[in-house]
């Protein structure tokens, strides 16, 4: 076997107060695509951050790093010499696209620095016309404008691909990609992962695929790395990872992650390993509501028509409820003015949404997804009357809240309450849990709240002495119970969930989907499930709406949305959104 | 567009009115005769009101307003009633004074504050730059015009290299100018280049966290490289800020150095002013000062949306 | 060491605001420009005597009521007018109707004014007036010319030996030799007033050689330094400003003669002295400056620091827990003054609750025009001040209309009863105990140690640049 | 002049969960320990001090330092000692009552201001604006012709001249805790707006208050120094740091010790608050700057 392009062995990262790499060891071969796997948290960055040698300067790390063709060990690699190194030997690609790139500077420069600094073109010039090819490379349109935008003028997948054309410059020998994808939306993370997977391919370069997204892996890997708590726990082919997983965990994870397949009782499988330390309640799974609530789940009392938007037809009311629906949007339109707007010019005026029309019957779950930007949270925050719509009527519970005052809307307030996205944003840090959970009540007394907060806190799975605790003591599983438990407090009628499991890792996700669709039963609520995820929506709801660009374009049944879309955009996303299967299909070819 | 930019002219001149009126209500409660100040112990008091009349000091407040705020727009800010002169001069003299010290001090402070601030910050967690940060703290703490008066009794009074004050015209004598303008420039500015390189440092150990920096660095710039081609750029946005802060305070914040160095500045001109009553002198000198901060900050404004693409593309 | 050196730079304190003293009071503006620019008749020499300067000479009737002045001849104002006796008697006449401040009530015993020839002018006053020839040494005897009284703020015409060339308010006021000037031309041909308003800025531009003469140092503490330093010369004089605590005869707390007279025995003026003013000053007791011709010194022992006394006083006049309003001006002597004051006062039962108010706007509005007050601790810096101090309506309210009359007794006397009248009353204001004159400031001047004929008194409000040289 | 106000360096985070573990730590507890000795000054000169400080000691003029006056004497003969510890109370009464007015004015009006975005927020801001235009110092010199020169006016001048920036850092901090979902959660549980000042953006904006709270701090004790200079502030015998500098200035080459130790005093005071300043502000947030 030839020299592998990179390895690593015995790599151990120490912090002043504890060790976060036990030890890890790997190698990857040229041309080799390998995929990271594993939960926040788990060392995925620290390995890359660690070969690239740009670890923060407070970690210390041993054991050794070799790259094919240099002699020295770049863990003790000089300065200078890892200066040469990186960018051109090895590249590296990071996660966040809005805030890696220089603001100040034009895409094309930041592109042609790269090869100013090695030297890798004659000249100036030269460099700036390379980076111009090297972003049609990338598939940007119009590269040669495209190299004189500044990166706030690209969008979040543009940026990606600049950074992209940025790490292959130099043709390097490996390529690191941390998390390349997540801040992405599915149709355009489908993209980049193909772009990626060419890239390498066509240049036989070795690729290290950071992720915590399995789907991520088998889509772009020939093999997968499995990492827990600072230790590779698994570490073999793709397609038998995900077909036979070997250790504990990584079987876990991959239950976890089908969102298809369901246990008996209708639940996603959970991980049952101490994934997360501190809390008991969030370790086991929800507990039974009801003795019978393992029974098929309620069925929609109404079957939605599955219809489709025609590009330029008349405005269409979807899933039109016979009596009166829980919530009836018409014809609702909201534009917002950018705030600023410069010096000179007028603020411009952006779409929310654009003459939506749609019902919610009782019981319903109605699931609504769509990309980012397209309008779904404008829309949440339009039913739930924390923004008024520009034009349309909006009736929830028989009650038209377009316009109502705050006094008129106080029932409303406690029949409809929300769940938003996690991290630490929905719930004030300064607060007590049980003063979270009590805000939404009004006129209870403090002896009360306090016995409903508890029971609350129980019917999520969380025991009642965390009443006292500040949020910043609690996994994100188990905030979001607390948010869930905040929502439901008041008995609400509607509930509405905006992007409620996508910040939380996938093992802790199935816990919560389970939670919410087992509160939902047995509240008998109506949700309204916003995602830009297919996957979960498909899981929970009965009922979805696709909208873009602040339309609805597709509705109707979960599976008849999923299995046979009309609208061409809908089509795009079912198939950016593969299953377990599929994957482990594909892996296996 | 011709819209938007009348309707910030708008919102300018209003704000530069009700500042006229803040000015003037403010002003116009100030106890003391200008009458029996010109005047002195020796007249009478019917003299004394025969010279307020005169003064047109017993006019309504509100005639009062209109005559001094209407004569101000076409660029008359009346006559002293102490030098019997034309305001208008008296301001832009001492203003200019006032500006070339303060933007004199200001260079001087970002000529040390830069290099010193980026030192701090990129040698933060070695010793030599806890010593570093140390001692620009400490400068911080100094007040102003103690530095001033060590300043003197070192350069001027021990060592007689320089004048220990008072004030050359450039047009008259550049040397002597250089010479009176430097001791004050650099009391004024070492404080100020305390200050200012707190916030470089501050600013740049921020960029210094910048993913892009990280980038950058994966590119294979070394640290420096790194922070020199993206992060002071970038790092320049808030101290910007603070710098234009600086010089809106310092107009009036000059006086301390201006009494120091016996400069007659714009602030000393407020002081000895505001002593003789001499109130459209007075009201002249605030609205000059209030509507230069105005302006100042509508040009940290520009310069913000030249230094950052991302404003400037938004318009 | 070829061409001597004459140019002059000379560091004051108080900067005029313009350069009208006939419509701006304060001393800033006579002390730049009489004697300088602008020329009376006569002058007051250093020593404070009466001295010819545009007058060769005069001559008084017997009844004292007939002026008659022999004026030199050739003399022109720095426009090119002449000067004649048509000038005085322009200048005087326009005195009444156009001074607003430095005093127009003093030209008021002027009967006629008459331009016999030229160079004879002739005075008649309509009673006899032993100050008003005083007076006329001062701003308002200043001869001024028709045709140069366009801008008198900032353009004087005189027949001095110096003109103005330029003038920065707060800054500078700078003068060059009058070409034509009629007398003997000073030494000094550039001089240059540089204006401060901190003692230490002065001292300091001293020090570093900016500046060659401070005239008149207002805080003694800077003093010392110069007195070892072989650079430079102290000199020590006389000046008219009586450091004086006043109290408010009319008011409650000090109506009682008693309770003024406990004060005065209550304060230690030597330590006041010494600790507010660096032990340079002369105790004099009265209003009286030791240049006044009744100047009597045995007043300054005439109540010896005796708290025991002051106490006793106090319980005479049957008041006990006195508290005063001790309103100052926000001056440095002043602040300093009052604390060793308060403090001497609580040291006999006397509370003296010490506000400094703004000096001249706020102190003049309530102390000075609105008496609402107490006690106040101000410098009469005025030359021979002492009858406008007696006048019943003014600030301190002490009211006796004997000492009024002796006044007036003593001013249409003759010379050698004028002193002695003017004696008697300024003793019996002492003794009344109407303001408490704690000391006479000193006239200090320091300058370059090679700067002859400084003038070390300041009788006058004049600063006298003509004597200086080097 | 939007963009200014809006480019105000502000933090990012106003959360504790992002306080890092020992941030700040050295940095903070030099600032505790200087501010601790100024306070125990304040404290302890209330109740005693080595000799009167306001009184007249005629026979103990300019005593240099020695056993019996540890610091020498001033030209009133007054125990400098003693004066620069009750000093101290002047010093902490000055900056706590200025920032306590530029608080108690700015913080309120910065919130209401973020809370209500549009409108009234331009309306606010342009006030904002004026009122950023009369720096301090400035409305010192004004206030001191007006009201008479003095502690009182130089607190209260200091205090509403900081108040603009008090109001720009409660405003950016305001604007984003709004942007927090919590506060979504707050409303459409029916919250009023009072509530949701009080309960969630004013304590999640208090660390960078307090941060600014401490800087301003120093600046006013600076500030107080140089009024004190130009006569407009702590009027005598009431010992003021500033006005002994200002004093000692006479006495520089007779006794030039007499202007180190106020000098000394002052930038204890102001050094302890800055590191403080700091210190809080590695705690609260790494990220975070605050406009001075
Ligand atoms: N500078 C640091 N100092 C101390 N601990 C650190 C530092 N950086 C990371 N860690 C810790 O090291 C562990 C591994 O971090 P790492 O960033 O590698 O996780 P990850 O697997 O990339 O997670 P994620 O998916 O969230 O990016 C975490 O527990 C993290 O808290
Ligand atoms: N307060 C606002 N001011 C201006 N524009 C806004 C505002 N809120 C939303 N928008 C704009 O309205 C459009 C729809 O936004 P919305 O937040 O509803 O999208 P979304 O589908 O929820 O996206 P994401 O998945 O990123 O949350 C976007 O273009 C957004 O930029
Ligand atoms: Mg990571
Ligand atoms: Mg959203």
């Amino acid at each position: 076997m030839s020299t592998p392009t990179l390895s690593v062995s015995d790599l151990r990262v120490g912090s002043p107060f504890n060790e976060l790499l036990h030890g890890i060891s790997f190698d990857i071969a040229a041309g080799e695509r390998v995929g990271l796997i594993g939960e926040s948290g788990s060392g995925k960055s620290l390995t890359a951050t660690s070969v690239m040698g740009l670890l923060p300067e407070t970690l210390a790390a041993s054991g050794t790093i070799r790259l094919n063709g240099v002699e020295a060990d770049l863990l003790t690699a000089g300065e200078r010499r890892l200066n040469s190194l990186r960018g051109n030997t090895m590249a590296m690609v990071f996660q966040e696209p809005m805030t890696a790139l220089n603001p100040l500077m034009r895409v094309g420069a930041q592109v042609a620095e790269i090869m100013t600094v090695h030297r890798t073109e004659k000249g100036r010039r030269q460099a700036r016309d390379r980076a111009v090819e090297l972003l049609a490379q990338v598939k940007l349109p119009n590269p040669a404008e495209a190299a004189l935008a500044f990166p706030h003028q690209l969008s979040g997948g543009q940026r990606q691909r600049v950074m992209l054309a940025m790490a292959m410059a130099n043709d390097p020998q490996l390529l690191l990609c941390d998390e390349p994808t997540t801040a992405l939306d599915v149709t355009v993370q489908a993209e980049v992962l193909k772009l990626i997977g060419n890239l390498v391919t066509d240049r036989g370069t070795a690729l290290l695929l950071i992720t915590h997204d399995i789907a991520v892996v088998a889509e772009v890997c020939q093999r997968v790395l499995v990492m827990y708590e600072g230790d590779i726990v698994e570490d073999g082919p793709v397609g038998r990872v995900l077909t036979a997983p070997q250790h504990p965990y990584t079987q876990k994870l991959i239950a976890a992650s089908d969102l298809s397949s369901v246990d008996d009782r209708g639940r996603l499988h959970t991980m049952s390993m101490p994934v997360i330390s501190t809390p008991r309640a969030a370790a086991s799974s929800p507990r039974p509501v009801a003795a019978d609530a393992a029974a098929a789940p309620i069925l929609p009392p109404h079957r939605a028509a599955h219809q489709r938007l025609e590009q330029g037809g008349p405005p269409v009311v979807f899933n039109e409820v016979a009596g009166v629906p829980a919530i009836s949007v018409r014809d609702v339109s909201r534009q917002y003015r950018r705030r600023g707007g410069g010096l000179f010019a007028p603020a411009p005026i952006v779409h929310g949404l654009r003459e939506v029309s749609f019902d919610v019957g009782e019981g319903q779950r109605f699931g609504i997804v769509g990309e980012s930007g397209s309008g779904k949270s404008t829309l949440m925050r339009i039913l739930c009357a924390l923004d008024q719509p520009s034009a349309g009527t909006v009736d929830v519970l028989g009650q038209s809240i377009a316009g109502a005052s705050e006094r008129q809307l106080r029932d409303f307030r406690s029949q409809v309450q929300i769940v938003f996205q996690d991290p630490m944003g929905s719930l004030d840090p300064r607060m007590r849990v049980r003063d979270i959970v009590a805000e939404p009540l009004r006129n209870v007394s403090r002896a009360d709240a306090l016995a409903r907060v508890e029971a609350q806190l129980n019917a999520v799975g969380l025991d009642a002495d965390v009443m006292h605790r500040h949020p910043h003591q609690f996994s994100g599983g188990q905030r979001q119970r607390i948010s869930i438990a905040r929502a439901l407090i008041t008995r609400p009628r509607v509930l509405v969930a905006d992007e409620a499991v996508s910040a939380l890792d996938v093992s802790v996700r199935a816990q919560v989907l389970n939670l919410l669709a087992d509160l939902v039963d047995e509240y008998q609520l109506t949700l309204v499930f916003v995602s830009h995820d297919l996957g979960v929506i498909r899981h929970l709801c009965d009922t979805v709406a696709v909208i873009s660009d602040g339309r609805i374009v597709e509705c109707g049944p979960t599976a008849s949305v999923y299995d046979r879309p009309l609208h061409p955009y809908t089509r795009q996303l079912v198939s950016a959104t593969p299953s377990m299967r599929d994957l482990a299909r594909r892996a296996a070819n | 567009m011709v819209f938007v930019v009348l309707r910030r002219l708008g919102v300018f001149a209003t704000t530069v009115v009700v500042a006229s009126v803040v000015t003037f209500l403010m002003l116009s409660i100030l106890p003391g005769n200008a009458a029996r100040i010109a005047l002195g112990v020796q007249a009478s008091e019917a003299d004394v009101a025969a010279q307020a009349t005169a003064m047109g000091l017993d006019r309504p407040a509100i005639v009062r307003y209109l005559d001094w705020f209407g004569h101000v727009l076409i660029g008359d800010f009346g006559t002293s009633t102490v030098s019997r002169q034309a305001i208008g001069p008296e301001i832009t003299d001492a203003l200019g004074i006032t500006v070339i010290l303060v933007l004199t001090s200001v260079v001087l402070a970002l000529l040390f504050a830069i290099p010193f601030g980026i030192l701090t910050a990129v040698r933060q967690r070695k010793p030599d730059g806890a010593i570093l940060s140390g001692i620009s703290q400490i400068g911080v703490a100094v007040p102003g015009f103690l530095a001033g008066m060590l300043l003197v009794t070192v350069f001027a009074v021990t060592l007689r290299w320089l004048p220990a004050g008072g004030w050359v015209d450039p047009g008259e004598d550049f040397g002597g100018f250089l010479e009176h303008l430097i001791l004050p420039a650099i009391a004024l500015g070492s404080v100020q280049g305390a200050v200012l390189s707190r916030y470089v440092r501050s600013s740049v150990l921020e960029v210094m966290r910048e993913d892009f920096i990280r980038t950058a660095r994966a590119k294979g710039l070394g640290a420096g490289p790194a922070l020199f081609r993206h992060g002071l750029r970038n790092a320049a946005v808030p101290v910007m800020t603070v710098l234009g802060l600086q010089i809106a305070t310092l107009l009036v914040g000059a006086v301390v150095i201006e009494r120091v160095f016996s400069i007659p500045g714009l602030g000393s001109l407020l002081l000895d002013k505001v002593a003789l009553r001499d109130l459209p002198a007075v009201q002249g000198i605030v609205l000059v000062l209030v509507v230069f901060v105005l302006a100042l900050n509508f040009l940290v404004d520009l310069a913000f949306t030249l230094v950052d693409p991302r404003l400037r593309s938004a318009a | 060491e070829g061409e001597p050196d004459t140019a002059l730079t000379v560091g004051l304190l108080a900067t005029p605001g313009n350069l009208d003293y006939t419509t701006t009071a304060g001393a800033a503006i006579p002390q730049a420009l009489l004697y300088n620019v602008y020329e009376g008749l006569v002058k007051l020499d250093n020593d404070g005597t009466i001295i010819p300067l545009l007058a060769e000479s005069w001559t008084v009737s017997d009844d004292g009521l007939v002026y008659d002045f022999l004026l030199h001849e050739g003399v022109a104002f720095s426009d090119g007018s002449p000067f004649t006796a048509e000038s005085v008697k322009f200048s005087l006449e326009r005195v009444k109707d156009n001074w607003t401040a430095n005093g127009p009530a003093y030209l008021d015993p002027i009967a006629s004014i008459e331009a016999v020839s030229d160079t004879e002018a002739r005075i008649t006053l309509s009673k006899p007036s032993n100050s008003w020839l005083f007076n006329m040494s001062g701003p308002v005897g200043t001869m001024f010319t028709e045709s140069g009284l366009a801008d008198l703020a900032t353009a004087p015409i005189g027949t001095g030996p110096y003109t103005v060339s330029s003038f920065k308010t707060g800054d500078s006021l700078v003068l060059a030799t009058n070409a034509d000037y009629w007398g003997e031309a000073p030494y000094m041909t550039d001089v240059t007033l540089r204006y401060f308003t901190d003692a230490t800025a002065q001292t300091n531009a001293l020090l570093s050689g900016d500046i060659n003469l401070i005239s008149g140092i207002s805080q003694f503490q800077l003093v010392d330094q110069f007195k070892s330093n072989t650079d430079f010369q102290v000199l020590e004089g006389a000046s008219t400003g009586e450091v004086t605590l006043s109290m408010n005869n009319a008011s409650d707390a000090f109506s009682d003669v008693r309770v003024r007279q406990a004060v005065m025995y209550a304060i230690d003026r030597q330590a006041v002295m010494d600790t507010a003013n660096s032990g340079y000053g002369l105790l004099i007791g009265s209003m009286v400056p030791p240049t006044d011709p009744w100047y009597d010194a045995t007043l300054a022992d005439l109540y010896p620091y005796d708290p025991d006394q002051a106490t006793e006083l106090l319980a005479e006049a049957g008041v006990s827990d006195l508290t005063v309003a001790f309103k100052i001006p926000n001056l440095p002597y002043a602040v300093a003054g009052a604390q060793v004051v308060k403090d001497q006062l609580a040291k006999v039962g006397i509370t003296a609750n010490v506000t400094a108010l703004e000096f001249p706007a706020v102190w003049l509005d309530e102390v000075f025009s609105g008496h609402d007050y107490d006690m106040s601790l101000i410098m009469h810096s005025e030359p021979r001040d002492v009858t406008a101090f007696a006048a019943p309506t003014y600030y301190a309210g002490y009211d006796s209309p004997a000492v009024m009359a002796k006044f007036a007794e003593a001013d249409a006397a003759d010379a050698t009863a004028y002193i002695e009248l003017m004696k008697e009353a300024t003793t019996t204001m002492a003794e009344d105990a109407a303001a408490d004159w704690l000391y006479l400031q000193p006239a200090i001047s320091l300058a370059d140690a090679d700067l002859l004929g400084v003038p070390k008194n300041t009788p006058s409000l004049a600063l006298d640049l003509s004597t200086i040289a080097r | 002049m939007t963009a200014v106000n809006a480019q105000i360096p502000t933090p990012t985070g106003p959360t504790p969960a992002r306080r890092s573990k020992n941030g700040g730590g050295a940095t903070l507890w030099a600032g505790v320990v200087l501010i601790g000795l100024v306070l125990l000054a304040a404290l302890v000169s209330a109740f005693w001090t080595p000799f009167d400080p306001e009184g007249v000691f005629s026979d103990s003029i300019l005593l240099p330092p020695g056993a019996e006056h540890l610091l020498g004497t001033d030209s009133f003969g007054r125990d400098v000692f003693s004066s620069i510890l009750r000093g101290a109370q002047i010093s902490l009464l000055v900056g706590t009552v200025a920032v306590g007015i530029a608080a108690l004015l700015g913080v309120p009006f910065g919130i209401v201001a973020g809370m209500n975005p549009g409108r009234l927020d331009q309306f606010m801001m342009r006030g904002n604006d004026i009122s950023l235009a009369f720096p301090a110092l400035l409305l010192a010199i004004i206030f001191g012709a007006i009201f008479g020169a003095g502690t009182v006016t130089a607190m209260v001048a200091l205090g509403i001249g900081t108040a603009p920036a008090f109001a720009l850092i409660a405003r950016s901090g305001t604007l984003q805790v709004m942007s927090r979902e919590y506060v979504q959660a707050a409303r459409a549980s029916g919250k009023s707006g009072f509530f949701i000042g009080v309960r969630h953006v004013l304590p999640n904006i208090s660390g960078m208050l307090i941060v600014q709270a401490s800087v301003s701090f120093g600046i006013a004790v600076l500030a107080e120094a140089a009024l004190s200079y130009l006569g407009l502030g702590t009027p005598p015998p009431t010992p003021s740091w500033g006005r002994m500098l200002q004093d000692a200035q006479g006495y520089l080459f007779i006794e030039p010790l007499l202007i180190v130790w106020p000098g000394i005093a002052i930038a204890v005071v102001v050094l302890g608050f800055n590191l403080l300043g700091d210190g809080l502000r590695d705690r609260f947030d790494p990220k975070m700057q605050v406009n001075r």
